[in-house]
């Protein structure tokens, strides 16, 4: 893409306040912090459990719903209108749900009376990452879906006619042309999985070093806090800040020029 | 390595219909021509596997590639061994230009250091030493037309379709790319879609016309070109054509009356009242008073040529220098001839 | 829970893995710490939410030892887990009010006049706050029903709120809200019911902690923090 | 789009693992259903009530953040690759956070003690769309501006090369081609306003017939219900099949053919 | 309405520069033609603020829209009213042909109703009636090159800017198209870039020709033609040159000689000792020994050619029948002569 497109010029105003709308709350939130307990709060074994414990389990439940979500998405992306429109509703269901209400029917169907009762995962840090990837494979489905149907198939046929199989093509055209938008996806949902919390809280719980992400540590916080809540504060400071530096990361990365 | 390709292709799209089937011998090549919209790419692209029939059957080697009529047969594009260079360049935006071209090769297995010398050989071939570390949107129009030849070729499939190779470029680079296009398809079945009559006489061994979704016309390039059974033919060969009836030995239209030194036309000629055509180049036409084969026209147009002036009349057409047509502007009568060795009869219907 | 137990001088070990209802965090963390003193081989695992979100849990097999509940209605939900449940504290309420009582409240008819919180009329606190208020025959339209005491501390430590009916338990230490013991609360008195789950990992450990919370240590650290003896 | 690309034929099954993934819980969720009181409870004034509100917030919500969203994507999709990165790190960032910390940002400023406590906002309506919108706007821009981005200038520029202002590039050339991402974007940034539950709880409390929406509805049954949940879970379904029933209208809309 | 363009066009890409300057008179059409890669695409791109300059400027009627050197100008594309026909059809995807032909007025303000009787009188004027309800993707590529030369001059620019316009079309097409165009650009200010010195000659009053970023020759379309400056000019309008000395009256080089009745001719020939070449037909040169103007030279290669032999010499090249052709192999010395009123002579540098 070379040189600029021809955008009207006012669209920035608008553009800015949505912008502001979504940063100045943030600036209240930091506002608020008890900078004398920040360092402590930050870094006590209960944070930084939660932490790794976020991180962890947000990176594997990333990676378990791009290895079924892309799949996923491309079979919407290739179907008859018909058939992607009614898959497109089915997976836009869950998301539609309070994430609460998702892991009472999680707890439901793997808990002790439930048809998957046997697998004991209810309450383990495997918990932790279904319920993450519950709520968030619809928004990588549907992100990648996009970008997989703007980028078409006439490209594919071109591979196809020079006699590339399947999964060549797959490999070398359609991955890598839809790569912004695998990208976006990937982005969002694993910043959705690191802040989920009503799913987690339900289906997985509250234990700390086993369950207690971030979200939930925060959740903790907050409900035991004494003045101005500075340790919720505090933590949910910690976890932008590790997200945001894992997302400028991840987002920095490109792939090599004309890599094959 | 070179497939025997034997098709017949229907296509419906719309309203329109493509029913058009031929035979290619393994190692020839076939040109196809056509006006805008008979139905030629939709000819390629289901050679290729791109456009599903809806009659007909594409056989290599004897071997039943595509078929409509149950048992259905349907070869996946990457199973056919054909490889499609398709009227729009497409180039991998996000592969070098390297990459591109290594594109077949790499598909096939070929390790990648030869794939990428391979394409770096392509390149050269195709005029474009030193460009492959650009991505395709930083070439010229031309540029990127020349890769995609060089994409298609390096693939070294079975047979090869090449849809307006040589389009959008400029005449020196045509030829040369033609040169080398006919160097590379030696002893490789192709089947090339051009509108310049010239790609075929070089590259070509056969020439089909395909007009309105059916072929009107196969035969060796010069056969055709020579002796075009329609006005499309014979315009796509740069030649006029006027139909007229066989009278002892000449053609004759009203009180005009052309005679051929040729042979065969004199043989055509010689039923009388059959329906023949006079095929001449307006090049070979000149301006003013001869002992045989002239005519009196009207000048219907004065049109710039090149290296002088295309004078269209009532009957015939003549490319004259810009000196006699100074004298000349339309509604002007003029005598016309042609010599007898220029001219050739053709039957008409 | 799920780690080996190993032996110890009383013969308890192991981790015992306490659920208890969100207004017992503070307390219960100081609980659990003076329960692990005492017994050097078990480690306390608490885990804290909403009470109905702990009985949910339990219903689906939550691998808990002791379930400390806010109410004896989401105690009775896991009955079949929880056969025995004893109450081992009792909370009443408090009108919580902005530092410097922007809202002039003094009573709990002044609730009907300023904007007031209260917990949602589902969760223990609400109920709780429902007879405490139709007891003192006051009428009040509350500005929100939250979902849960945080939620009402939040919106009245925030000033949006000039009032809001929460545990007296929830005020203490906090300097960002004041609060008034209404007349009528002690008629009013909100029972914690406690339990060692019939299928605990580790029983033992489980008995030992439900009676360490009803013994004089543990309600001495209970009384501290703003509850009343069963 | 002519014919299918193609695609491995194995993906299939990742495909389906991650669909039913999706949708088994729900139907442990509906296998709960307590159906002699069904009806009961998704009839009842406060299950209509908050239905109502739900949908009109979420649709309120929806049309602020296409107005400030898609202004906002296109001012992402159109800067310089490390403009673009910046913002689009800085719209990530309410994702990362839990909702109820998004809540608690609001309260501290919109509160009365808020920077813009004037206002008067909390315990309104007008805060439930607030909190939505802080919620679910990220989800919009990032999937528009994918879209925006795959659609590339070129064709804007062919459009300026044509005497089209800017404004009529923007309607006529711009959104059209970006709509199967816009459309993707709205239908992601509704089902989310619609399911917000966190935020909302916080910052707009939790008023029947003025700030409970459907997720607080549910969660309040859910705290005051029996084993079963029975009520809850009837609430959950209703709010599935509402949002299900109004994705799909979206979705089955195109934009007439040819349309100017 | 139609406007004087005055540019100097700098533009900087990677390695190659392009640096070009004309103008172009109210109502005038200029051609620009040159190889592959030589910068005629960028050239209108700049012109239409497409892309950037890197020095130079460009003025309508005297105004300055767009300047490299302080003070900067940069008048935005759609407030030049200049439109570009680009290489690539790119025609809009989500639009129907109609509405594709109709955006341009549409965007001028033009009501619907008459955008759209307007888009389907261009249609018809391209010879593609009836297509109008369709999409772009279900037209064959010459019929979409023809809506897009439809889209680019229903808009009534001020000056129109035509990338290989007649591209993609088989000869009887491009012939309509080519036709229409000169009508529709009959006083319109347009530049058109192309490949075919038949469409300089037809569309255009002037003819640029661009090498390698650079303008190397500029005049009347009929002067180039006949008298190309180079090489490339020469292969352009389709001529041979071969460059020699003048001597005596005459073209010499080594033992070759060869006179031109051109008056022209004659008289540049007449300084003795100076570089000329000598500019002629292949098809004018005949194979067989002659007067004057004769010459022996080796056969280098035999190309058939639409309607016979292009016979490749060491000297010079002739088209010549198949039946002559037929005695003739690689490395047979021939003797080849062209008449003297078919040979010009033009300065050599
Ligand atoms: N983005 C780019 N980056 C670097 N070089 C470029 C870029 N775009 C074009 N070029 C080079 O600039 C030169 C001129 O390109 P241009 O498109 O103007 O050629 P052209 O004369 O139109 O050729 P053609 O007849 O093949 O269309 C070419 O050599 C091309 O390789
Ligand atoms: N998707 C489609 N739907 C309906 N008609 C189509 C479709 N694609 C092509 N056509 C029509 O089919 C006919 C043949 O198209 P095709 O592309 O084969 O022509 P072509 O001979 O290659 O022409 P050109 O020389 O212009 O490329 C054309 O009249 C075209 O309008
Ligand atoms: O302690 Mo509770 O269960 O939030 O009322
Ligand atoms: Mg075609
Ligand atoms: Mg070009």
């Amino acid at each position: 893409m070379k040189g600029a497109g021809y955008v009207p010029r006012w669209l920035i105003v608008p553009a800015v306040i949505g912008l502001l709308f979504l940063l100045v709350p943030l600036t209240a939130l930091v506002a608020r912090v008890e900078w004398s307990t920040l360092i402590a709060d930050v870094t006590s074994p209960t944070a930084l459990q939660a932490l790794g414990l976020s991180l962890g389990t947000g990176a594997v439940a990333t990676l378990v719903c791009a290895a079924v979500g892309i799949p996923l998405a491309l079979l919407i992306a290739r179907s008859s209108p018909r058939t992607a429109a009614l898959l497109r509703a089915l997976v836009t269901v869950p998301l539609v749900l309070p994430p609460m209400v998702g892991g009472v029917a999680l707890l439901y169907l793997f808990g002790r009376n439930g048809w998957f009762g046997a697998l004991g995962l209810p309450f383990t840090t495997t918990a932790v990452v279904l319920a993450q990837v519950f709520v968030a494979l619809p928004f990588l489905v549907l992100a990648v879906e996009g970008a997989l149907r703007s980028t078409g198939v006439e490209i594919e046929r071109t591979a196809a006619s020079l006699g590339a199989s399947r999964v060549t093509i797959l490999r070398r055209v359609t991955l890598p042309l839809a790569a912004p938008g695998i990208v976006a996806g990937i982005v969002l949902c694993f910043a959705r999985a690191i802040g989920e919390f009503g799913a987690t809280a339900l289906f997985a719980g509250n234990r700390p070093g086993v369950t207690q992400t971030m979200p939930l540590a925060i959740y903790t916080a907050f409900n035991g806090g004494g003045v101005g809540q500075g340790t919720a504060v505090a933590l949910a400071l910690l976890l932008l800040v590790t997200a945001i530096a894992v997302l400028l990361l991840v987002r920095g990365w490109r792939p090599p020029v004309g890599a094959s | 390595m070179s497939a025997a390709l034997s098709a017949h292709v229907v296509v419906q799209r719309r309203a329109f219909r493509v029913d058009v089937a031929f035979d290619v011998a393994p190692g020839e090549t076939l040109a196809i021509m056509g006006r805008s919209g008979a139905g030629k790419s939709t000819v390629l692209e289901a050679l290729a596997g791109l456009q599903r029939l809806d009659g007909g059957e594409i056989a290599l080697d004897g071997r039943v590639i595509d078929r409509f009529a149950p048992p259905r047969v349907r070869t996946d594009p990457m199973r056919r061994g054909i490889v499609l260079l398709g009227q729009d360049a497409r180039l991998f935006p996000h592969l070098s230009v390297r990459e591109n071209v290594a594109f077949g090769p790499r598909a096939a297995g070929v390790a990648v250091a030869d794939a990428r010398a391979d394409a770096d050989a392509w390149l050269a071939r195709v005029g474009l030493p030193g460009v492959g570390d650009r991505r395709p949107a930083e070439l010229s129009g031309g540029e990127q037309q020349r890769v995609a030849v060089a994409r298609a070729l390096a693939a070294r499939p079975r047979a090869v379709l090449l849809d307006e190779p040589l389009v959008a470029l400029d005449a020196v680079t045509a030829a040369e790319i033609r040169t080398m296009l006919r160097d590379a398809l030696d002893g490789v079945t192709a089947v090339a879609v051009t509108h310049d009559a010239v790609d075929a006489a070089i590259l070509a061994d056969r020439l089909l016309i395909v007009e309105a979704g059916r072929a009107t016309q196969l035969g060796p390039v010069r056969e055709v070109l020579s002796a075009p059974a329609s006005e499309v033919a014979a315009r796509i060969a740069g030649l006029e054509r006027v139909d007229g009836t066989a009278s002892a030995g000449s053609w004759v239209l009203g009180d005009l009356r052309l005679a051929s030194t040729d042979v065969r036309s004199r043989a055509l000629a010689a039923e009388a009242g059959r329906a023949i055509a006079a095929v001449f180049r307006a090049a070979d036409v000149r301006v003013g008073e001869s002992a045989v084969n002239a005519w009196r026209a009207r000048v219907v147009r004065l049109e710039p040529t090149p290296t002088g002036v295309r004078l269209l009349a009532d009957v015939g057409a003549a490319e004259i220098d810009a000196v006699t047509a100074a004298d000349l502007a339309a509604g002007d009568v003029v005598t016309l001839s042609i010599p007898p060795d220029r001219v050739r009869f053709v039957a008409a219907s | 829970a799920s780690s080996a137990p190993s032996a110890s001088a009383d013969g308890l070990s192991g981790t015992v893995e306490v659920y208890a209802a969100a207004s017992l965090q503070r307390s219960f963390d100081q609980i659990a710490q003076a329960f692990e003193t005492r017994h050097p081989g078990v480690t306390v695992t608490a885990v804290y939410d909403g009470s109905s979100t702990l009985a949910t849990q339990i219903g689906e097999g939550a691998p808990a030892d002791v379930f400390a509940s806010a109410d004896e209605k989401n105690m009775a939900k896991v009955a079949d887990r929880a056969p025995e449940p004893q109450i081992f504290a009792g909370n009443t309420l408090v009108v919580a009010v902005p530092t410097g009582n922007p809202g002039k409240v003094q009573s709990l008819a002044d609730l009907a006049r300023v904007t007031t919180v209260l917990c949602a009329a589902e969760v223990p606190c609400g109920a709780a706050s429902q007879t405490l208020l139709s007891n003192a025959g006051v009428a009040v339209t509350p500005a929100s029903a939250e979902q849960n005491v945080t939620a009402v501390l939040t919106k009245v430590a925030a000033g949006e709120a000039d009032a809001g009916l929460v545990y007296a338990t929830d005020v203490v230490g906090r300097t960002d809200v004041a609060s008034i013991v209404p007349e009528g609360a002690d008629a009013v008195v909100n029972r914690y019911p406690i339990a060692a789950l019939a299928d605990a990992p580790n029983p033992a450990a489980a008995a030992a902690f439900v009676d360490f919370v009803l013994s004089a240590d543990g309600q001495k650290i209970l009384a501290d923090a703003g509850f009343r003896a069963p």
